[in-house]
């Protein structure tokens, strides 16, 4: 099974030299610590800044300078600075190769929920919709299933949606899932020490897993 | 050049009343227009809808607004980490609409550049898209959003000049050159301001024809919400 | 009868301090040489510039400074550059106080052509159609009659329109007329020496002309 | 960051093929891709859809390809000034599909900005209207304009860095920033390339992410269409 950096370890090995990733807040801002070195990579941060750079060494934080989840954070040689609307303009215009997203829920037709739990919680969708219905490319980083142990890979969201038939790949703790266009997961790989069974149980919507699904690797 | 310079926020937002549309810049607490609502709040004007992606935090931004109930309606992308607008929320004191980040800077972007209306596939599908109009286009379906009607736009910037003009600083800038267009008359508060003819013309990042009135604010506390670091022994 | 520049200059009398001014090519750029000294008046060039200043010096041409008639020119203090779609959405938005361009034709409703003869000569609209569909504030500056003798302020334009029902105000070598929101010209100001009677010959769309109407003062 | 950078403007094009639909920034000639125009001559692509402003002059800029009959169709605003281009269209030779300025930024924008159709006045109850859907929004009607289909963008910057970052010099800035953005592939000739890491990017004007191939052009001609001076007498 996966710990948070496992999940973000994993899903780094999905970017190739050239990319434009936008990571969203939780799970996926890890990722960025374990991008291969020597890929050409570039970090989107959708509040207005291309080629996002680490943590400020401590004292040398800039207020103006901060990420999507209002970390502070730097910048690097050729990056550059743009206005809200321009940064979802190249979002919805594509410009942007991957994009990483947590989620409370995805449905096997690839489906997505991750800003509202009725009466409980409402913090807003922030960029999240704008991403999902534009990017042409999503990996959605999350938790196989809930603290009571129920599965949020499920038939249908029971939450309200952030998109619809938009993901087709999903990281948890036990798996590397796709979905297919026609609906369904496919189990692609097992977390290390995870069996088939496991995750078949861990998976309410539909799966399709081979009995030989290989464990995954993380180097 | 037109001079559109004001003493200070107090004077700038004279005529701002109760009732009013107001757009407020910033991301977070990152570039907002913090002069602005300190005058609001002493001016005491209610019953606002504000316009803003994020709603402050309990005791700085829009917050202090929000404690004074001067707000009736928030549009806004993301309002976490702010317990008293979660109280006044789900008590409904305060009626909320979030709608996607993308599509609140185009409907600034729309207001400020003439389009009554745009086009974005953000929310298809989901409860934003609720009474909406939907159209597809070349086999994918999109939103038709409105452009915004706002009375005023407050926003931040790091320079400005005697003619208005506005220069922003790193991820400041966010919603505050969508906003300065956008609004019927818009304030700029700037930290620094300069004549006319200091700043260079192919650096502007909004033109001074969009800012009805400027100055120079004071004090600036830019907050940070959340401070991360790396030490220099890593 | 005013000849080009007196046309210009009756123009220029209607700038107000704090306007934001769009001059179109020919008559309408002249008007620049004869707004009143002390008022504030910024003008925009649709090519990306607010803040024209005058011709450069002889030698201090800038073959990345021009306006939109493809002048060489230069800036003021206080000017700002921005690109095509922004200097459009100014317009479009409405923050341009006043728009004064030449016509070919403008008829009793307020119609205007300008762009185009069939057959004979298609230049093209520029940004003529975008700034008569969303100026607030539009005076016209043209002849009253063309060089055959016929009048050129028409009960309905001949030519392909440029906008419709958009013009206010037409300064012409003969008059300062208004157009009525519900159609008709009216006759309020004659150029010097230019009497009532000729300029109703001049003029073929329906025209209410005091016998009284004063004359025009250029200072 | 990512490396954008090919030699020179041969590399640049080697995948423009005839057929393909281009966008040319520039006004007039101010700010031009020069270096491009001139490979595309060389290379002798043909049947080329040409969205630009203008069309150049007999003998300089989009006049070239014109005078090599490269260009089956021009989508511009104003097309006077330019001889042979008359006589093509004239006799035939050349279709046109002449648009208001706004219109052809905005269409550019839109494009760039994801958005598949704007709402624009320019251009109602005209012969630009025929066949355009015309919507009523607050009592004012509008054309419906869809965004450009481009297969390439050739935009001309000033400086630029390895990285595909642009920075326009005054007018010459033009449409080239809204081009940039609506490419499929974008291709940017500076004066001035630089590593990344030598702008400032708070002055970026088009960001490296919509500039697919960067390259330092050479010999710019830089030609003035109306060279109007004043006398130091004055």
């Amino acid at each position: 099974m996966l710990d948070k950096d496992g999940i973000a370890r994993r899903i780094a090995r999905e970017i190739k030299d050239g990319y434009y990733v936008n990571l969203g807040i939780g799970i996926p801002t890890l990722v960025a610590n374990y991008i291969p070195v020597g890929l050409q990579v570039v970090l989107q941060s959708e509040n207005g800044l291309l080629g996002m750079g680490p943590f400020p060494f401590e004292g040398e934080e800039d207020a103006d300078l901060i990420n999507a989840g209002k970390q502070t954070i730097t910048t690097l040689p050729g990056s550059s600075i743009f206005d809200s609307a321009l940064s979802f303009g190249m979002i919805r215009s594509q410009k942007i190769d991957l994009t990483i997203l947590g989620a409370m829920e995805v449905s096997e037709n690839g489906d997505i929920a991750n800003w509202k739990i009725p009466g409980k919680m409402v913090k807003g969708m922030g960029g999240a919709m704008d991403l999902v219905a534009s990017a042409k490319n999503i990996i959605v980083a999350m938790q196989h299933i809930n603290k009571a142990g129920e599965s949020k890979l499920l038939p249908n969201c029971t939450l309200p949606l952030t998109g619809v038939k938009c993901i087709r790949k999903v990281v948890t703790e036990l798996a590397v899932l796709d979905i297919l266009p026609e609906g369904g997961f496919v189990l692609l790989e097992r977390a290390p020490g995870v069996s088939v069974d496991y995750i078949k149980n861990a998976t309410a919507g539909k799966l399709t897993a081979s009995v030989n699904t290989p464990e995954m690797s993380l180097n | 050049m037109i001079n559109k310079v004001v003493t200070d926020a107090r004077a700038a937002i004279h005529d701002i009343a109760d009732g009013h549309t107001l757009m407020l810049g910033g991301f977070g607490l990152c570039g907002i227009p913090e002069n602005c609502i300190s005058a609001l709040v002493e001016k005491g004007v209610k019953e606002l809808t504000c316009i803003s992606n994020n709603a402050g935090v309990d005791d700085f931004g829009i917050g202090l607004m929000l404690q004074q109930r001067q707000v009736k309606k928030m549009i806004s992308s993301y309002v976490g980490e702010n317990a008293e607008f979660e109280r006044q929320l789900l008590s409904g004191e305060l009626e909320v609409e979030l709608i996607p980040q993308g599509t609140l800077a185009t409907r600034c972007m729309a207001a400020g550049y003439g389009m009554p209306a745009i086009f974005t596939p953000a929310g298809v599908g989901t409860e934003v898209a609720e009474g909406k109009e939907v159209r597809n286009f070349n086999g994918k379906d999109y939103l038709m959003e409105y452009a915004f009607d706002a009375d005023f736009a407050l926003v931040k910037a790091w320079k400005g000049d005697t003619a208005g003009n506005l220069i922003f600083r790193s991820t400041s800038r966010n919603f505050n050159p969508v906003m300065a267009m956008a609004g019927k008359v818009t304030i700029a508060e700037v930290e620094v301001l300069v004549e006319a003819g200091a700043l260079d013309p192919d650096q502007i990042h909004t033109p001074g024809v969009f800012v009805h009135r400027i100055f120079q604010g004071s004090d600036y506390e830019k907050r940070i919400e959340q401070r991360t670091v790396r030490s220099k022994a890593q």
